[in-house]
């Protein structure tokens, strides 16, 4: 029991951490795309400065209980999904519930999440809000297809279902990370990532010019406090989840930092660059593409690690 | 349906339909109340003044200087200031310039759907006084008498560096917690709506946009 | 171009045949063939492009001038034809048939004049202003000035002196002109 | 979908690595450009408040509202712009037409309050920090909005002007006056330094109407001698158009005179349409010249019965017998006088007061006495041998030519002074056929006389010999000759401040010979005809009146006006004092009915 | 001309029937005006089935100031002010027109050293419109990096507005009988200079936007004109051109000092929206060339105004015109009819957007994706100013 609270505890300190490293990396992330545009961009305080200002924010409407509860799905979701995600290898303290079948969990509760979203934004009976979800859902079921299969190949690839274990195989050197052994499900699953982070092409689902802003429409004040700091937990815990199934997973929070920057800035470097896909366009790119590279991904282990 | 979180039910939607009313609150809207402890008031104000969203809506020429402020050359972004599309998320409304009867509908509506504290900036002449358009048939000539305004910009058009600065007052404002013209919506509202309806002839609308 | 005026002539009651410009023409025709004569012109003539319709109000004859401006692009040239109709029966045959956009400039006079066009699409649909409840504002007696002051009002606290009638006050107050 | 489109975007990142476009503190950085129109700037000093920013403003931004510092000074209406920055537009017309070229922009731009009542201020007054604001926008040079040029006014040639005494000024054109009206910004400032406060703005606007009796109806609101002022006026109103301070003023003079001329003089009974209805009381005036006669016309439209009383053949006083023909033919006084005659005033030629009639007489008979008898004595040069037989006076000259008589002045002449009698002198010997010098004691800028007057005297060929102080005159050789010796002057600067005076060089001495010396240095008055009892009574100074409140006099039934009672000594002035003792006597005569003209306050212009 | 546009007998503008939305089946929809998917202050009243629009009807209003009857009660000097602010982003050609109107009424000649200061004004306006359309069809496809650029580098050229005319928005430097100021000192090397990087950023531009996949993606194919829409549509400009008709008022009826400058109409064949937004990059080109040439021959001195008369009370005779210019969006005219009095009888301002913005895009938008409107929108460069004055 003591144990357990323990645990507890040591992960309220991940989840603080991982936040917060969200945040900042939001604002530098931030920093990055205003130097390509030609400014200089937001301090490294704004996103704090924003999300403390939003929960100072009055409310005075509200949709009804479902309207509250999703953005609190939300951030469960995203808590969730950090929560059997281990953050450093070899670190007990901050590894939080890893077990066994961690990563099936992870990957419902990255589903979780958005559900919950869409049925609190589809409670504020904004027609942005539902075009935003239809477009969001969709398209998000479309990445998965990509990034399931890239997951499955390397589940064979490792046998394995548990996170620690994939970073395990991963160690004693880089030579031994996913993105060399197994580059095609990388590929795969990078590519998936584009559409995971929201930045273009991708972004059709949060898109100002082509419908307001989409499911937070509605959400103001501390539900969108909520959804900025799940946006910043989540979007970490993705770019940890990624280091450790392919680049090896982190020993330290420097490698971790610099591993999950890198791996952000993939998304950054064509997000600047392209506007964004319809949705339909979107749902069509992964389902081409990426798809067949995870396809491949899967007879690539079969066929060549695994013979 | 939109659950408010008003004090009394009083307002009466004249304008709007039987099956409307159902479907809106009569709620009259409440006046901000600061935090108990002054210094919580005085750190909320403080972030507040930092994270100024506007709103996009260009209700006027003042949106043309808009797009060069938010963009690279006068990076409005680094002061804090973002735009945002809907109103719920917004902080600041800028008004740009003259208001058209037409326009003020959806002004009112707009500003009554942001959440407080919120801040409304009028950008140039017409709000003012009429401006260029004193004599026109279908702009108002004093804004002050519809929308509460927290600061007045003069200029035609003002330039971005004086939206700059403008901004920057409204921060210093805020932070002296001297930004209330919610409050003052509120507390007058009668007469900011009787001014209303005065030149909005064609009253569709619930009193009180929730 | 004097050919095209003959033509015209030949077919048509036009009269006040005015040439502005090289390459500018108005001429006058009457209600009912007015709108027969601008079919003429757009299928046989070649004046293809609707530039605008509008209107002017002459208050006092009595009548809305409707200009409709064609333009023919082979020949560069450009082709005012002027309609007048009664202010009291402002009525005329709508042409939202000839261009696409002809029941935008209808719907606009509409509103802004009062002059209906019969059969034209959304015509009495609010196009600039909402909630009207004055006459046509472009109508000449509609008086933009009074009705702004009474309406919305302006800042208080303004005071102008005639420079003339300042000085007299205060330099020869019982010297000058008398009213006599 | 091609490699290249997929690839090509990546090239965004190049302006990663150069420098940002962002301006880092705009705020301080980024003033307006040189010429910006940013908030307005007003040299008040310069500014004469003549209201044209106002009137051209489409947004009624500007208000001219009373600077009580500039209150009173000459052609300034004490009146400064106002602006309320809720309505202006910076579109700088105000600045352009301008017309004294104060009014300008600072490239200042940022004003941001929360009181909307707060964005008034009148620019040069209130203290703004960017009043004096190196930069911003100036009108630039060769832009203009009125034509800053007057149209030239068609003249006969010195060569034809000296053979005849057919009148110089040949008169505008109708395109030419409407060109020319069209100049006036109409802001009024003339009115107020015109003596008799015509309506200038209102005559010349009736001219760019075409409808010249409505000018003439305007004119005789406040002047019956409208074809003389047309003429010869001294004209004050154009010393101080705003038009004048960077162009040249409106040829007010010369449009008055166009306005006279287009209407012929049978048709001034029905546009006037004076309607007179008799009162019963009986008003006595001294001196048919303009003041009197001026006193004439505003009494006879009261209803009472005016009788004038004149020394000399003819009406018209100085006009008549100082103004020489070319500048004022007799017809054009003619049409003036016989309009105020044809109304029933009855003119006593020939009749002098305290010879022919009484002055206690007249006190007696009439319940008011209007008195002005003029300057009609030379002013004596008080120096050794001025009554030499062949030193004539100027006024005697004129009055000889005026009348058609030989005023024998030989064929080399020299005239003595610098106001406009001893040019007309001097033009009319030219015009007689002699060769003429004149002698001032100042410079030519000193000389009192119209500088147009001085130019065509020089035109005519006339000899100026500035800073010459007569010394003597010395019997010449021949007794139809006559010598004068003078000496020349340097020009000493007042230590008190007053303008340089001439001191005669005592070595630079000169002697020549003419055929006559005409004196022109000025005139006095002839009040002999009252009684020392009276004199004492009227308080005369200097030979001159002090008139009080309406011309009144210190004797109750006695208003006094024209040259005898006043500093400027000219027509303009007399035709005032005549209108305005008018009043007085109207008052006198009247007083429950009587009104002092009061013009209400407000109201924009017409 | 090659391709014919006589009018089609096949081309219905009937309104097409309001879907009926009690079915349940289509979802009405506003976009705008408060909204950052709209080209100014107007708004679409869109009905969608699914995702595609079935009926588009455009409202327009919010910024009607009534310009027209302000016009008819201020004198001819005080309308040069207020016309400029008919169409925001290019205010020029407004005073232009404006102006031109005028002083063919009048009879006024306008010296040569202002004809050309006019011409190199325009031309300047138009690359600064052009740049931010640029941004603006960008960032309707969501790629932020170009307007960023794109309205930064427009500021530039708004510097030389501001040099040049005193401020950055409403110049306000054209003026009946002529133009303001002649150019500051320096301005020609500083021009030069910005031009000279202008080109560069075109360059720039259309490597990362023009050569884009996703860019063509979105824009090939959408909202497709056919030439045999063109006249009866009353489609004008780059929209027109972008189907292979070269008109160009520029060429056609030269005005200013158009008739001496060198160059081309240029006119496309693929009437989508990247085929309008490729054509406008290649006159945001051509415009730059045109600056420069009236930098080379614009004389540095001489008169720039005509006489004039005193502006306080000028009488214009009466008169009747229509003078027409072309501007970014095509044709953009000033009919004019005067009386004889200090104040005009009526002006009709036409602006393109107005059936580009209306009977264009209702039709262009009926089976369009609703996520391409704002693109479709801007592809058709529509000011909503200009339509409701």
């Amino acid at each position: 029991m003591l144990e357990w609270l323990g645990k507890v505890g040591d992960f309220s300190l991940t989840l603080l951490i991982v936040t917060l490293y969200g945040l900042l990396v939001g604002a530098y992330i931030e920093r990055v795309i205003a130097k390509v545009q030609g400014r200089i961009g937001i301090p490294y305080s704004q996103p704090f400065i924003n999300i403390l200002k939003n929960f100072f924010k009055r409310t005075a409407v509200s949709h009804g209980v479902m309207f509250y509860l999703g953005p609190v799905f939300r951030i469960a979701g995203g808590i969730g999904t950090l929560a059997f995600i281990p953050v450093i290898y070899g670190n007990e303290m901050f590894s939080n519930f890893s077990m066994s079948g961690d990563l099936f969990l992870v990957i419902y509760f990255m589903f979780f999440g958005q559900l919950g979203m869409a049925l609190g934004a589809g409670e504020s009976g904004h027609p942005y809000s539902a075009i935003g979800i239809a477009r969001g859902l969709s398209q998000m079921t479309a990445y998965e297809v990509p990034f399931a299969l890239a997951v499955i190949s390397i589940v064979i690839q490792y046998d394995t279902l548990s996170i620690t274990e994939i970073v395990a195989a991963q160690q004693g050197g880089w030579q031994n990370w996913t993105l060399f052994t197994n580059w095609v499900a990388t590929l795969a699953a990078m590519l998936a990532f584009l559409g995971m982070t929201g930045y273009s092409p991708f972004d059709i689902f949060l898109a100002p010019q082509e419908i307001p802003i989409g499911p937070p429409t509605e959400f103001h004040s501390a539900y969108l406090g909520l959804l900025q700091t799940n946006r910043a937990l989540f979007g970490a815990t993705k770019l940890i989840l990624f280091m450790n199934l392919f680049f090896g997973g982190a020993t330290g929070w420097v490698e971790l930092m610099i591993k999950t920057l890198l791996i952000y800035m993939v998304a950054i470097v064509v997000g600047v660059a392209f506007p964004r896909f319809r949705v339909d366009q979107g749902i069509r790119f992964f389902l081409k593409i990426p798809t067949v590279i995870g396809i491949l991904s899967i007879i690539y282990v079969q066929m060549v690690l695994l013979s | 349906m939109i659950k408010t979180l008003g004090t009394e039910d009083t307002l009466e939607n004249a304008g709007l339909t039987d099956e409307e009313q159902q479907l809106f609150s009569n709620a009259r809207p409440r006046a901000y109340e600061p935090y108990p402890i002054k210094a919580v008031e005085d750190f909320a104000n403080w972030a507040r003044a930092n994270s100024l969203w506007i709103l996009a809506f260009g209700t006027g020429c003042g949106a043309i200087e808009l797009r060069p402020l938010m963009t690279a050359r006068f990076d409005a972004n680094r002061f804090g200031v973002a735009g945002r599309p809907t109103p719920r998320q917004s902080s600041v409304f800028i008004i740009g310039g003259y208001a058209s009867v037409k326009t003020l509908k959806r002004i009112i509506r707009s500003y009554e759907q942001m959440q407080g504290p919120k801040f409304v900036i009028a950008l140039g002449i017409c709000p003012i006084n009429g401006g260029m358009y004193f004599d026109s048939y279908n702009t108002v000539n004093r804004f002050d008498q519809y929308i509460p305004v927290d600061l007045y910009i003069t200029g035609c058009m003002p330039r971005p560096e004086v939206l700059v600065a403008g901004i920057m007052e409204l921060q210093n404002k805020i932070k002296a917690g001297r930004c209330d013209g919610a409050n003052r919506y509120v507390e007058n509202f009668d007469w900011y709506k009787a001014n209303q309806k005065k030149v909005i002839k064609n009253w569709d609308m619930p009193d009180y946009n929730w | 171009m004097n050919e095209l005026l003959e033509r015209l002539q030949r077919h048509f009651d036009v009269n006040n045949i005015n040439v502005l410009k090289p390459g500018m023409t108005t001429l006058k025709i009457g209600k009912d063939s007015a709108e027969i004569l601008i079919r003429e012109l757009r299928d046989r003539e070649g004046y293809t492009h609707l530039n605008f319709i509008t209107c002017i109000d002459y208050i006092e004859d009595g009548i809305f001038t409707l200009v409709y401006m064609l333009h023919n692009y082979d020949s560069k040239h450009t082709l005012g034809v002027h309609v007048d109709i009664d202010r009291e029966h402002e009525e005329m045959t709508s042409i939202h048939t000839l261009w696409a956009q002809a029941w935008t400039y209808q719907r606009e006079l509409r509103e802004m004049y009062g002059i209906n066009f019969p059969g034209s699409p959304r015509l009495d649909e609010d196009f600039c202003l909402e909630g009207w409840d004055q006459i046509p504002p472009m109508r000449r007696e509609f008086d933009t000035r009074v009705f702004s002051e009474e309406r919305f009002g302006h800042r208080e606290g303004r005071h102008s002196e005639v420079p003339r009638v300042h000085m007299k006050m205060e330099l020869y107050p019982k010297r000058g002109g008398d009213e006599e | 979908m091609n490699l290249r489109d997929l690839l090509s975007p990546f090239f965004v990142w190049q302006r990663a690595f150069e420098k940002p476009y962002t301006s880092i503190r705009p705020t301080i950085d980024r003033p307006g450009a040189p010429a910006y129109r940013g908030f307005h700037i007003n040299v008040s000093e310069e500014c004469v408040g003549c209201g044209s920013c106002h009137s051209i403003c489409q947004n009624h931004a500007i208000d001219m509202v009373p600077a009580a510092e500039f209150e009173g000074r000459t052609g300034d209406s004490g009146l400064r712009p106002r602006f309320d920055y809720g309505r202006c537009c910076w579109c700088g017309l105000c600045v352009d037409i301008c017309t004294a070229a104060s009014l300008r922009m600072s490239n200042e731009y940022a004003w941001i309050s929360e009181d909307p009542d707060e964005f008034h201020f009148t620019a040069g007054v209130d203290d703004k920090p960017w009043q004096n604001n190196e930069h911003g926008y100036r009108r630039a040079e060769g832009y203009h909005l009125y034509p800053p040029k007057r149209i030239e006014m068609d003249m006969l040639s010195p060569d034809e002007s000296v053979q005849s005494f057919e009148e110089v000024a040949r008169g505008y054109s109708e395109a030419q006056a409407k060109l020319e009206a069209d100049r006036c910004v109409e802001c009024g400032i003339c009115v107020a330094t015109c003596p008799a406060h015509m309506d200038v703005p209102d005559y010349i606007h009736s001219i760019r109407d075409g409808d010249y009796e409505k000018g003439l109806q305007l004119m005789y609101r406040t002047n019956p001698f409208p074809a003389t002022c047309g003429r010869i006026c001294t004209r004050r109103c154009e010393s101080v158009c705003p038009v004048g301070i960077l162009g040249e003023p409106v040829a007010i003079r010369w449009l008055k005179r166009f306005i006279v001329d287009q209407v012929d003089a049978k048709d001034y009974p029905r546009i006037l349409n004076d309607q007179i209805i008799e009162s019963g009381h009986r008003v006595a005036i001294i001196g048919a010249g303009p003041g009197g006669l001026s006193a004439a016309y505003y009494l006879r439209k009261k209803g009472h019965a005016v009788t004038v009383f004149e020394a000399g053949e003819t009406a018209g006083g100085m006009l008549r017998y100082g103004v020489p023909s070319y500048r004022l033919p007799d017809a054009d006084l003619d049409k003036d006088i016989a309009y105020i005659v044809s109304l029933g005033v009855d003119i006593r030629y020939n009749t002098r007061i305290g010879k022919d009639i009484d002055f206690e007489q007249l006190l007696q008979d009439y319940a008011a006495v209007f008195l002005s008898t003029g300057l009609s004595v030379p002013s004596n040069m008080r120096i050794q041998g001025e009554d030499h037989a062949r030193v004539l006076s100027g006024l005697q000259v004129l009055a000889d030519v005026a009348s058609g008589r030989d005023p024998g002045i030989g064929s080399r002449v020299a005239v003595i002074g610098g106001g406009n009698v001893a040019m007309d002198a001097a033009r009319v010997s030219r015009r007689l056929g002699a060769e003429v010098t004149i002698l001032y004691r100042r410079r030519i800028a000193d000389m009192p006389a119209d500088e147009e007057e001085i130019h065509e005297s020089q035109e005519e060929g006339c000899n100026i010999v500035p800073q010459a102080i007569p010394v003597e005159i010395i019997a010449a050789d021949k007794p139809q000759q006559v010598s004068i010796k003078w000496g020349e002057a340097e020009m000493v600067q007042d230590p008190t401040g007053g303008r340089p005076r001439p001191v005669l060089q005592e070595d630079r001495m000169h002697t020549d010979t003419y055929d006559c010396i005409i004196s022109a240095i000025g005139q006095g008055s002839d009040l002999d005809f009252l009684s020392k009892e009276n004199q004492q009574q009227l308080a005369i100074e200097w030979g001159k009146f002090t008139p009080g409140e309406y011309q009144q006099s210190a004797l109750q039934k006695v208003f006094v006006g024209g040259d005898v009672a006043n500093r400027t000594a000219d027509a303009i002035s007399a035709i005032e004092d005549g209108h305005h003792a008018a009043r007085g006597i109207e008052r006198l005569l009247n007083p429950d009915g009587f009104t002092a003209t009061q013009t209400d306050n407000t109201g924009e212009p017409a | 001309m090659t391709l014919s546009t006589g009018h089609s007998a096949a081309l219905d503008f009937a309104q097409p029937e309001p879907p009926d939305l009690s079915s349940g089946k289509y979802v009405k929809l506003w976009q705008g005006p408060q909204h950052p998917g709209i080209t100014g202050n107007m708004s679409l009243e869109l009905v969608l089935d699914g995702d595609t629009i079935v009926s588009c009807k455009t409202h327009v209003g919010y910024l009607h100031r009534g310009f027209e009857k302000l016009m008819e009660r201020r004198s001819f000097i005080q309308n040069f002010t207020v016309v400029c602010r008919i169409a925001v982003p290019e205010p020029t050609f407004n005073e232009y027109l404006y102006s031109h109107a005028v002083e063919e009424i009048s009879g006024i000649e306008v010296p040569e050293r202002a004809i050309w200061l006019r011409t190199m004004n325009l031309e300047l306006m138009r690359l600064a419109s052009f740049l931010m359309w640029i941004g603006g069809q960008s960032g309707a496809f969501g790629q932020y990096t170009v307007p960023n650029w794109t309205l930064a580098y427009r500021d530039y050229v708004l510097d030389l507005f501001e040099e040049m005319t005193g401020a950055r928005i409403y110049h306000m430097y054209i003026v009946p009988g002529g133009v303001r100021a002649g150019l500051p000192d320096g301005f020609e090397e500083r021009a030069r200079e910005i031009m000279k990087g202008a080109e560069k950023l075109l360059d720039q531009i259309e490597r990362v936007m023009f050569n884009n996949v996703v860019f063509k993606a979105r824009s090939k194919g959408l909202g497709i004109i056919t030439p045999d829409m063109v006249d009866p549509y009353g489609i004008v400009g780059p929209n027109a051109r972008a189907c292979g008709l070269a008109r160009d008022i520029r060429k056609d009826e030269p005005y200013l000092a158009y008739d001496r400058l060198d160059f081309e109409t240029i006119s496309g064949n693929e009437a989508d929206a990247y085929g309008r937004a490729y054509l406008r990059l290649q006159e945001t080109r051509q415009s730059i060339n045109l600056i420069r040439q009236c930098l080379d021959h614009a004389p540095t001195d001489g008169p720039f105004q005509a006489d004039m008369p005193n502006v306080l009370h000028w009488k214009v005779p009466a008169g009747e015109t229509y003078v027409k210019a072309e501007c970014t969006r095509g044709e953009y005219g000033y009919y004019m009819v005067t009386d004889g009095s200090e104040f005009v009888r009526r002006v009709h301002v036409r602006g393109p957007s107005y059936t580009h913005a209306i009977a264009v895009m209702e039709r262009l938008a009926v089976g369009t994706n609703i996520a391409d409107i704002a693109g479709l929108m801007v592809s058709l460069h529509t000011y909503p100013p200009e339509i409701e004055r």
